[in-house]
This record gives C-alpha cells, structure tokens and sequence, in this order.
C-alpha cells in the first residue's frame, strides 16, 4: 500500500544515527562532535516521521515529538556552541582531548 | 665454724665500688684516682690474704680434708622449681688460692701503673677498668654456681676488651679488642651450650650438687647423662667438652688462641694482669673447678684436655722462638704455660699421689702468676724507656736498667726453670705426673721446657746484652729506669719467683683436698734442667753478642722458619674463614636476600597493587571521547548480552 | 587502682596540648604528663604486688568493665596481670625518654608531641584491654600516629618508608582483626578475653584462627618473613619514634601474640609450635647476619631488633614456663635497649649529621657521653651480663632447652650461636664509630650530650641495670602469668 | 525518488562526518539536513518539512558556521585521528549497526491502515495548543521556557567576563 517499505527507511535512519556515533566517537574537533549529534537527532527524527506515518497515522505525536525535538536541538546547539567558545577562550582551543582537566 | 661473710663480700665488692666511683666521678679526681683505685686494691688483697690465712690454717680443714664452702647464696634468678642461677661465694683451696693470686697480681699491677701510666688522659679510666676486671675476676673465682661463673666469664671478657682497646685511637688496638672478644665469644657460646648440656642433665646448676650428682657411677643423673647420646658421644662428654672449649677460648689454647698476641696492643699493666696472670688461666680454673667430673665419670674429655694442651705447649713454644715483638713472645709463652697447666690436668689422677698434676698444675698456675706478671712489667719498663716493643730496637741495656735487667734475670730463670727459682717446683711436679701417665706427653713436655728456657734466654739477651750499651747522651733516653712505684712491684714480684717455690703446695691445694707431699728427686731433675741449661746455652750462643749465627739458622730452615714467623698461618686461616666465608657466603647473601627477595616480595605485593590502580586510574584519563567510546561500547556489550546471551 | 586513669593521664595531656600554644609549654605539658604516667605505672606496680601479697589471685586485677555495645558484646573491659604491668612499665619508661629525647623538636613541635601522646595512649590502652574490641581500638590508635610521625618527621625516603609501615602493620591488623572476629562468632558473640578463655574453641577452629591472630601479631614483632617494613622504619623515623617503635609498638605484638594467640588457643598453639619455632630461629640468626653486612647505623640497629625479638617469639612457640617468662623479659629488656640504641644514634646524628659507620669514627674522644650511652646499649644488646639482655637472653635459652628433642635443641642452639654474631655486629658497628681516629675534622667541634639528654639515657640506662643486677623483682612478676598461659596448654 | 534522496542524505552525512575540512563538514551537514527536509516532503510531512529547514538550516548550521568563524581561521584542516581510534569506533559504529538492523528486520512492523489525519498546520496548531486529552500545551510550554533558559544560559557561558578579579588580586 505505501510505496516505500517502512524497514528501508529505519535502515537510512539506522544508517544515520550509526554515522553520527561514528563522527562523535572519532572526531576530536568539538564543533564536528557537535555536528554529528544533529546527524544523531536527525535520524531520531526520521524515525519518529515513519513511525507516525507508517503505524500511527490516525495521530500527529510523532509530529510532535519531532517538533520539540528539534526545538530541544536548537537550544542545545546554542548552549553547546557558547560553551565551545568559553572553552575555546579558556584553552585557546576546542580538541576534546587537550580539554582533559577532569582527568585522575 | 665459717669464715667471715661479709669480709670474703668485701674482696670483690671494694673493687666494684672503685669502678662505679672511678668511672662517675674518675675526670674531676684526676691522679688522686690512681691512689684511690690502688687503695682500695690494697684493702682487697689485705682481706683476701686474710681469708687465705683463715682459711687454710683455721676453717677450711675439717678432718684433714678441705672442705667446700659456701659463705653465701641467694636466688638471683629462678628458671624452673630446679634450675636456678644463684649468687654465691664459694671457698675451696683452688678459689682461695685464686683470691689471693688476683688481689696480689692486681695490687702490683695498680701499683706499678701509677708510674707507668702516668700523665695518661684517661687515667682516671683506665683504673675504673681495671678495677672492673678485678672484681669480675674475683667473682668468676668465687663463683658458686656454673651460670654464675658464666656470667663473670663474660664480664672478665668485656674488661679484658676494654682495656686491650684502651689506647682507642689506635686502630690496631680496636681490631685487636675486637678480636679478643668476639674470639672469646664464640668459645662462650660452647660454654654456655656445656652449661645447658651440664645442668639439665643434673638438674642443678650450683657446683655441690653439680660434681655430687655426677661423679656417683650410681646416681641417676649421671646415668641418663651417660646414656643420652648425640653422634654416638654421650651428652656428659659433650658437655664437659663444650665446657672446655669455653675454658679454652679464655685461656688461648690452640686454636683459639689467636687473640693473645694481638691483645698484646693493650698497656703492658694490663699485659701482665689480664693475659698473663690471671685472666687466661680461668680456663683452667674452670677445669680445675669441674676436675671431679672429668676425671672420675669422663677420663676421655680429660685426655681431650691433656692433648690440647700439650700441642699448645709445643706450638707456642716453636712460635715464641721466632717472633721479634717482646710482648709477643711473652704472650706465646704465656699460652705455652697454660698448655703446660692444662696437660698437667690431663694428665692427673683424682687421690692421693695420683692428684699429683693437679696439684702441679695449680702450683704452677700460682707460680707463673708471679714471674710471668714479673716479666710483663719488666718488659713494660723497657718498652718505657725504649718507646718500642721491637727486638731489633734494643740491646745493651743491663748497664742502663740494671734493676729490670736484674728482676727479668731471675723472672727468665724462673720460668726456664732453673733451681732454686719457683718455676723448676711447679714444672718438676708436673713432668713427674706427665712421666708416670704418658710419656709421650713427658718427653714433648720436656722438649717443650727447653725451648722455653731457649725463647727466654734469646729475649734477655737480645734486650740487655746483644748490643753494646748505648751512650749516656743518647737522644730519647733522657729518663732513668722509671720511678719508683714501677720499680717497687719489680722487687716485689722477684722476691716472689725465687720464694714462692718452696711453699709446700700440696699442703694447701690439692684434687681430693687431703694432704699430698711435695717430693723431690733430684735423679729425676737431672734431665729437665739440664735440657733447661742447654736451652740457655744455646740462646748465649746466638744472642749474647751480635753475630750472624741466627740468621744463617733461619736461613737453613727457612720454610720451618717462616711459617713459625707467620704464627703457621693460623691468622691467615682465621681471617679466611671469617672474612671471606662468614662474611661473604652467610652475611652478604642475608642481606642480599632479605633486600631483594623478601622486601622485594613486600614491595612486589605494593608494587601490583600500585600498579593496578595505575592501570584503572588511566581510563580516567580525561578525555570525554574515550569515556563515550567506553560508554557505547558498555551499551553495545549489554545489548549483545541480554539480546543474544540472555 | 582505677585503671582508667592510665587513659585519662594521656587524654589530658593530648587536650592540654592542643589548647596550649607556646612549644616549650607543650612539650612541659607533655613531659609532666609522661612523668606522671610513669608515676602511676610504678604506683601500678606497687598496689598490684600489694594486692598479690594481700592474696588475691584472681587472674587479672582491678577491673573494670563498662558495656560500650551491648548488643554485639563490646564492651570496656580492663584489667592488668603481671605481664601488662611489665608491658606498662616499659611503655612509660620509653616515652618519658622519647620526650626527653625530642625536646628540641621545633619544627611543628605541636602535632609531634600530640602525636606522640596519643601514641603512647593507644599502647597503654592495649595493654589494660580484656576486651578483645577495644584492644584492637587501641591498637589501630598506636599504628596511625606513626605514619605521621615518620612521613612528617623522618629523613631520607621517609615516606616510602612510613608508608611501607603503615600498610605492613595494617595488614597484620587486618589478619588479627579477622582472627579477633572468629573468635567472637565460634565462641557465642563475646570479645572478652576471659570468656573466650574458658570458651575452649574447637581444635579445628584454632587451627584455622591461630595464625591470623599470631601472623597477624607477628607483623607487629617483626616476624620473619614480615619484618621488612621494620629496618626502613626506624631509619627514617625520628628519634622519638623509632625509640616508641622499637620500645613499644613491637612489643603490642609479642604481647598480642602471647596473649591473644597462644593464651587463647592453647592447643593451636601446640599444633603450630615448630613452625613458629623455625621461624623464630631463622629470624635470629638471619637477622644477625643481616645485620654484620649493614652501613648505616639504624640499619643495623634495626636488624639487631629484627633478631632479638626472634628471641620473643622463640620464647613464646617452645611454650615452656621459662621460656615464656624469658620471652616477656626479653620484650622488657629489648624495649628498654632498643630505645637506648636508637636514642644514642639519634644524638650522634643529629651532631655528625650522618649515619654511616665509615663515615663516623672516633667519636668517643668528643662525645664521651653519648658514646659511652651507646657502648652501653651495643654491651647490652649482645647480652652482657649487668644489663638486662643477658637475663632475657639466658631465661629463654633455659626455658627452650627445657624442650628435650633434637628439635628444640637444635633451635635453641641456633639461638644461642646468634650471641656471636651478635657480637661480631655490635662491635664492628661500635668500633667502626666511636674508636679509632677522628675521620672527619668537623667532628672535633661537635658538642657532647645536654641536661636532658642525659636525664633520658640516665633513665634508660638504669631500668637496663635495674634489671640486668636484679632480674628476680621482674621475674617474680611474669612468672605466675606465664604459669597461667602454660596450665591453659595442659602441660 | 526515496531512494534517490536517501543515498544523498546517507552519503553528505557520510561525508560530513570524514571529511577533514570543518568548513566543508559544516557544507555537507547543511545538504544532509536539506535532505532529510526532502524526505519530510516525501513523507507528505509539509509543516516539518518547513521546521526543518528553518530550524535546521537557517538557524544551526548558521551558529555552526559563526562558530567556526570564531574559533577556526579558515582553510585549515582538522588533525587526522589516530588509526586504531578510527578503526575501533568504526567496528563499533559497524556492529551497532548491524545489531540494530538485525533486530529491526527480525521483528515485523505491524502496519497501521487506520484512517490518517492530515497533518496540516491546521491539526497540528489545534492539537499542539490544546489542553484536552493528547493536547500539547504544557510540553510545548515547557520547551519555550527551556528555549528562554537556553538563550540566557548561553548567553552566560559565553559572555567575557571582565567582572571577576583576577587571581592575583583575590589574594
């Protein structure tokens, strides 16, 4: 009935979210770090669309979700970048692993 | 009737006295010290003569026997309902004799050091140690218990170490110090084993009982003493022979003989006192002391006895021809007497005429007391007139010290054994009692005696004739013989080696305490002192005046006479197996052992526990990217876990 | 006689210290209060043979009991026989010197004395204890201080070494405290000592208890293998300190292990008693060895320690009467020497500013006093008679040639054969640094003792004499307990 | 067409997270983010399609690149990372993956044909605002209030502070 299976679109937001994990885990630039989060909340995004529209489409929550979602996202990215810019003023750079202060 | 406790008290006590006083106050009194110290001796000796005198002549015999006696005995410490360690004052001829031998010898000894040491820093000192070493003396003769007789055995050792390091600057001195102690120790130790073997087999350690319950062939004690056995010796034997170890360490025999010439380094007063006349022959005392054991339930640790002594006899003997330091060639012939005291022990039956060597022995013990206490002081006011302990420095001095000359004369016939003087008494009665036991022992005896009178003679004439006198104006002879107080002990002490020979000894001191005549056969003296003579002779012929004949005699027996030179080696010996064996193969691999593998262990234990938590402390490491790839890693695991596993 | 007053006296003196300011008052503070403890100890001493005349016999006497934890069957219990008291003594011998000693302290003089009282507090207090909890409460409170006192105060690595301390003695408390805690479970949740003594473990439980409670002891006297952290220790500690280490802290272990270990599993105790043996004869003759290869002058005092308390533990494993009671004297006499020893090293260094014995020499000529102390405590430790080593060494001697096999005898002449090497060490240590010539021209400058310095050796020096001339006064006092620890063998 | 757009979400996504130049990180997220929008689209999701590009690509990835701007001069490229790091996030990255697929493939979507509800803007305004039941107000509160705290918060953390003293003075 739909013209796309709803497995091929959890395998792109699969696909995505293990991309953003990837790019988090192996990146040291902090700003790429945060980048990658988007990818990750991006594929949860999707996730939440297809499964709104493929099992519950008589209601709009995963509508919703997304909305907040991305509402969150754009708090976080705006919290996450002032906090990278201190860091940056504070340790005259924004590699995670010169920023290891906490260590021992 | 018992003779006067607190007097026989005061003999050891008056000296101890001294020696806490001298050694608290000694700096503020100065010289008045030397005079107090020799007070306070002279009292001693004063009481101990009279408790000779009380003794011998009115409470000491009862049924023509001496008795033994004990003035006084308290508990000092108990070990077990049995064992104890008493403190006592024991009275038997052989602990009178000593008394009065000690108090005599160290009276003359305080004396002379008043001259001698003169002027010394630590004066005040060196009269609060020889007061020590005279108490301790006193109260290893007096002992009524075996452990008490240990305990002043080991005091005896420590003032004979401080007084041998007394110059303590010297390094030569210290070493010898040292050595004298520790070598000493280690006979103690056997000592001490002997008195644990000794006492627990007889339950006792205060002699009566001690000699009571093991001379019985029927008492149980000495049975299961018999009867235990270890490495098929009986547990009596090993005893009595770890005794006499301990007896010999004291008394230099061989091969434990080694720290006496080296203790040599001490003053020559002390010479004289400690390692000449009374100290060195406790090991004798000792046997002496415990003679009723050995002979009547150990002949065989007798024997042991006999032998040791006679090879030490012959052995310093060879050695003492050699040797070119004066003291030393007197120490040699000090352990060349002893080995002649101990065979005569050996050598010694236990009643009536048998107990002839015992009683030789003793005799010659007090005899030897005064010529060789007469010669060490003698050579002590040579060494101060000359500053030098070397033959080859002296020569020609019987014009210079004529009283010295005169008083080592009659001290060198006395030990060589010529009549009239002491010394041809004592060794008569010996070599008879080695002659009617062993006549291998009589013959070495004899070979031994004339070297002796050889050794002697070669020392008189190379210090007084030798060499031309030297001239009135010489540089450092600005002084005459030394004062007074030297010169007093000297007469004294001569007067003694020609008298005390004919004192009828076997009167006084003998094995069973009954009377055992003195006899004389002239048939018999024949030999010795003709042997004697020709020692004499010899040592005329070769040193009276300088001339090449010794050398060439050394040359012709070189290897003999080097290795005699070298004391055989024995140092060499000693200082191998201390040095490098005891040092290296059990001191230095201890500490190697305990730094490396047991504290390595401790720290190997720290070390892995440290190490651990190094380990673990390096993922906190402070890099958040590392933290998440731990934590996705963590939730990857757990969901294979409880997706796959579970 | 409150025995709680042996507690007060140091709690006060600590409160004292801490409300007071000026250094030379608190070290008076601490002097008179280490003054009146020793006061007390003598008149402990005093009622105690008072009351045993008067004919009370009651294993332990004026005791006090005072239930701190019902519910687990803690409580305060105290009590003193005749082997406390020596122990009490000792400990206020040693730190009435030890203050002495460290009268100059300046440097944070404050915690060092407080420290040093709160040391000595925890020792009397695990001498008084018949309750198995508080006596390892006053156990830890002995440890604690001396990783301070040596991490603060010590020289060289001190802190490797305090450390090292520290956690070798924790973990010998960790093994009694478990050996402790068997106890109160197999014996009805009591930790008094007197119950647990007519509790009567069974012998597969003592087994199993025993060397936790004797290892654990052991730590604390230096056993070997354990007796590592012991020569470290003392060369880094202060003076004070290593006098309270040597003086006190290894006889909490002779004593426990007498006490808690074989008093308590009596039959245990028989069962391990070659393996202590073995352990006590290589400890003697091992450490003597040790000690004759050692430069530095703590070092070898150190190792002397290491060997004489093997003679504490020999004494205790051949569990004869007089061997016991020679272990107790040997603790005693150690203690007292020890302290002597480290008290005449610690004036030498603090003079020459160095320990090691090549570099020392002939010293006599400008300390006589300080060198004479310290001839006198190397004549002692190799047990001349006069001073109080030789009593101990002998009793001990005695006491394990009672045990009559080939075993014991050969353990005891092992021991015995340690009284040469012992003197080989001691001499080569005392002549190396005192005789001989001067090595060192600034030597010729350094001052002999001060007043206070001779007032402690004095002290030192007499309670060595006091029992080396008469051993009876002591003897008498340890050897009806020892009689007691020996009837609970059945032997 | 989905799957046209999902190879390019999947592959500027790709890109975005391995190319070593920041700026064309920031340049690949934004066409990864205009995809998903695309796929939004597809989905017949016109309102979050919108959201998404407004949100997305107007507001964060603009603040992404400012960021840059100030703390990168430009041109320069990131450090590589270390082999082994990059080998074993990349094995992590792979089995995550390859589990979650794994999972999702086992397990059946039971399809929904219940009527759908349009999702207009005029649903979705009447539905978020209303306080009913499966109304969204008090979420949709909340997450004004924790945008206002976000905007003051970040305002915060990155404002220079010129008030605090400097060490040396408290002292």
């Amino acid at each position: 009935m739909h013209e796309i299976p709803i497995n091929h679109i959890l395998f792109l937001s699969t696909a995505l979210f293990f991309i953003g994990v990837y790019g988090f885990l192996s990146r040291k630039n902090m700003i790429t770090m945060l980048m990658a989060v988007e990818l990750i909340l991006n594929a949860v995004n999707i996730n939440f669309v297809a499964f709104n529209k493929y099992l519950f489409p008589g209601k709009l929550d995963g509508l919703f979700f997304t909305i907040f979602i991305i509402a969150i996202a754009a708090a976080e990215a705006a919290v996450a970048i002032a906090i990278i810019i201190n860091l940056y003023r504070s340790h005259k750079s924004i590699d995670v692993d010169e920023v290891n202060d906490m260590k021992y | 009737m018992m003779p006067d406790t607190i007097l026989i008290a005061l003999i050891p006590i008056i000296p101890f006295l001294c020696f806490l006083l001298l050694g608290l106050t000694g700096k503020k009194l100065g010289a008045f010290s030397g005079l107090l110290g020799t007070a306070s001796m002279a009292v001693s000796a004063g009481f101990a003569a009279l408790t000779a005198y009380q003794y011998f002549f009115h409470v000491g015999k009862i049924d023509g026997v001496f008795q033994k006696m004990v003035v006084f005995n308290y508990h000092w410490l108990q070990f077990t309902p049995e064992i104890s360690i008493n403190m006592g004052m024991l009275l038997d001829p052989i602990s009178v004799m000593m008394l009065v031998v000690v108090t005599f010898v160290s009276l003359m000894v305080h004396i002379y050091s008043l001259g001698y040491m003169k002027g010394e820093e630590r004066f005040s000192v060196f009269y609060s140690f020889l007061s020590l070493f005279t108490f301790s003396m006193l109260g290893l003769v007096l002992s009524a218990n075996l452990f008490q007789t240990y305990i002043f055995w080991e005091l005896v050792g420590v003032s004979s170490f401080l007084l041998i390091g007394f110059y303590y600057t010297k390094p030569s001195a210290v070493s010898a110090s040292k050595k004298a102690f520790i070598v000493t120790r280690f006979a103690d130790l056997g000592f001490l084993i002997g008195i644990l073997i000794l006492g627990f087999n007889a339950k006792t350690l205060d002699f009566g009982l001690l000699i009571e319950r093991l001379i019985h062939v029927e008492s149980p004690y000495l049975q299961t003493a018999i009867a235990s056995s270890f490495m098929g010796v009986s547990a009596l034997t090993w005893g009595l022979l770890l005794i006499f170890v301990g007896g010999a360490g004291k008394s230099a025999m061989f091969p434990l003989h080694v720290w006496l010439p080296d203790a040599m380094e001490g003053p020559t007063p002390v010479s004289a006192l400690i390692h000449a006349a009374t100290m060195v022959v406790a090991g004798v005392f000792l046997v002496a002391r415990l003679f009723p054991i050995f002979i009547l339930s150990c002949p065989v640790a007798l024997d042991v006895v006999a032998y040791v002594g006679i090879f030490s006899s012959l052995f310093a003997a060879i050695i003492a021809c050699t040797q070119t330091d004066i003291k030393r060639v007197l120490a040699y012939s000090t352990m060349s007497q002893i080995g002649y005291m101990m065979f005569a022990l050996g050598v010694s039956g236990y009643e009536g005429e048998a107990g002839l060597g015992y009683m030789g022995s003793m005799f010659h013990l007090f005899t030897h007391a005064m010529f060789k206490a007469l010669l060490f002081l003698g050579a002590g006011s040579v060494i101060h007139y000359i500053h030098s302990n070397e033959m080859k420095d002296m020569g020609g001095l019987r014009k210079a010290m004529p009283i010295t000359h005169i008083t080592f004369l009659i001290a060198c016939l006395a030990i060589a054994g010529i009549p009239p003087f002491a010394g041809f008494f004592s060794k008569e009665e010996i070599l008879a009692a080695a002659f009617h036991k062993n006549p291998v022992i009589f013959y070495v005896g004899l070979i031994t005696a004339a070297m002796t009178a050889f050794y002697m003679f070669r020392l008189y004439f190379s210090i007084f004739w030798n060499k031309p006198t030297p001239s009135a104006g010489h540089d450092h002879h600005h002084h005459g013989e030394g004062p007074f107080t030297m010169m007093l002990p000297l007469f004294i002490l001569a007067l003694c080696s020609i008298s005390v020979g004919f004192i009828p000894f076997g009167q006084f001191v003998t094995a069973d305490g009954q009377f055992l005549a003195n006899e004389f056969h002239p048939m018999f003296s024949i030999a010795p002192v003709s042997l004697a003579l020709g020692g004499i002779f010899l040592a005329m012929l070769f040193y009276k005046n300088a001339n090449e004949l010794p050398a060439k005699l050394a040359v012709s027996m070189s290897v003999l006479y080097a290795s005699a030179y070298r004391k055989f080696y024995i140092d060499e010996v000693y200082l191998f197996v201390t040095k490098r064996l005891i040092f290296n193969l059990l001191g230095r691999p201890a500490a190697w052992f305990d730094r490396t593998i047991v504290d390595g262990l401790m720290n190997l234990i720290g070390g892995l526990t440290s190490g651990f938590a190094e380990m673990i402390r390096g993922l906190q490491s402070g890099k958040v990217q590392s933290y998440a790839i731990w934590f996705f890693a963590g939730v990857l695991g757990f969901a294979v876990l409880f997706i796959y596993l579970w | 006689m409150n025995l709680t007053l042996l507690l007060l006296v140091p709690l006060s003196t600590a409160l004292g210290i801490i409300l007071l300011r000026d250094v030379k008052h608190i070290r008076l503070m601490a002097a008179i209060g280490s003054i009146c403890q020793l006061g007390l100890a003598i008149k402990l001493l005093l009622a105690y043979q008072t009351a045993r005349l008067l004919g009370d016999t009651s294993q332990m006497l004026f005791q006090f009991k005072y239930a701190w934890y019902p519910s687990l069957g803690i409580q305060w219990h105290f009590g003193v026989d005749g082997i406390s008291i020596a122990m009490i003594l000792l400990t206020a011998i040693v730190v009435v010197a030890g203050i002495l000693f460290s009268w100059k302290m300046s440097f944070q003089g404050k915690e060092f004395f407080l420290l040093l009282v709160l040391l000595s507090m925890g020792a009397y207090g695990f001498f008084i204890s018949l309750d198995l909890f508080s006596l390892f409460f006053f156990l830890e409170l002995a440890v604690i201080p001396k990783y301070l006192l040596i991490a603060i105060w010590g020289s060289g690595k001190k802190e490797y070494s305090a450390t090292k301390l520290a956690l070798m003695l924790m973990g010998g408390s960790a093994l009694v405290l478990v050996g402790f805690l068997g106890m109160y479970e197999y014996a009805g949740k009591t930790f008094d000592m007197l119950q647990l003594a007519q509790a009567h473990l069974p012998l597969e439980v003592q087994k199993l208890l025993f060397p936790f409670v004797f290892m654990g002891f052991g730590v604390f006297t230096a056993i070997f293998p354990f007796h590592t952290w012991a020569p470290d220790g003392h060369s880094s500690a202060p003076t004070a300190a290593s006098m309270f280490l040597a003086g006190i802290s290894m006889k909490l272990g002779g004593y426990g292990a007498l006490r808690m270990a074989v008093y308590l599993m009596p039959e245990a105790a028989q069962y391990y008693s070659p393996l202590i043996i073995i352990l006590a004869s290589i400890a003697i003759l091992y450490g003597a060895f040790a000690t004759m290869m050692q430069k530095d002058l703590k070092y070898i005092n150190a190792y002397s320690s290491v060997s004489h308390c093997g003679f504490v533990i020999l004494g205790i494993g051949m569990l004869t009467r007089t061997s016991v009671t020679g272990a107790v004297l040997q603790m005693f006499s150690h203690g007292l020497m020890t302290a002597l020893f480290f008290a005449a090293i610690g004036m030498l260094y603090e003079r020459s500013h160095t320990r090691q014995i090549g570099e020392l020499g002939g010293l006599m000529k400008t300390m006589p006093f300080i060198s004479c102390v310290m001839f006198i405590a190397g004549l002692c430790s190799l047990g001349l008679p006069g001073f109080s080593g030789f009593v101990a060494e002998m009793t001990v001697f005695m006491g394990s040639w009672e045990n009559a096999d080939t075993f014991h005898r050969v353990a005891t002449i092992i021991a015995c054969a340690s009284i040469v090497v012992t003197a080989v060490y001691i001499l080569r240590a005392l002549g190396a640094s005192l005789l001989g010539p001067i090595k060192n021209e600034h030597f010729n400058h350094l001052a002999d003792a001060t007043w206070n310095e001779k007032i402690a050796s004095a002290l030192l020096i007499v309670s060595i004499m006091a029992l080396g001339f008469a051993p009876f006064w002591l003897n008498n006092l340890i050897t009806p307990d020892a009689t007691l620890i020996i009837h609970a063998l059945g032997k | 067409m989905f799957y046209l757009l999902g190879t390019f979400i999947l592959l500027f996504g790709f890109l975005s997270v391995t190319t070593r130049h920041i700026f064309r990180a920031a340049i690949y997220l934004l066409f990864c983010l205009i995809g998903i929008a695309g796929l939004y689209f597809a989905l017949a999701y016109e309102f979050l399609a919108a959201v998404q590009i407004v949100v997305y690509v107007g507001g964060i990835v603009v603040l992404v690149l400012f960021s840059i701007f100030l703390t990168h001069r430009s041109g320069e490229d990131l450090p590589v990372p270390s082999r082994i790091k990059e080998f074993i996030v990349f094995a992590l990255a792979f089995i995550g993956f390859s589990l979650t697929y794994l999972i999702l493939n086992r397990s059946g979507m039971g399809e929904s044909e219940a009527p759908a509800v349009a999702p207009t803007v005029q649903n979705i305004g009447a539905q978020m605002l209303d306080t009913q039941s499966f109304g969204f107000l008090l979420p949709f509160e909340v997450v004004s209030i924790l945008l206002l705290a976000a905007m003051i918060g970040a305002i915060v953390i990155a404002i220079k502070d010129k008030a605090i003293p400097s060490k040396s003075e408290k002292i």
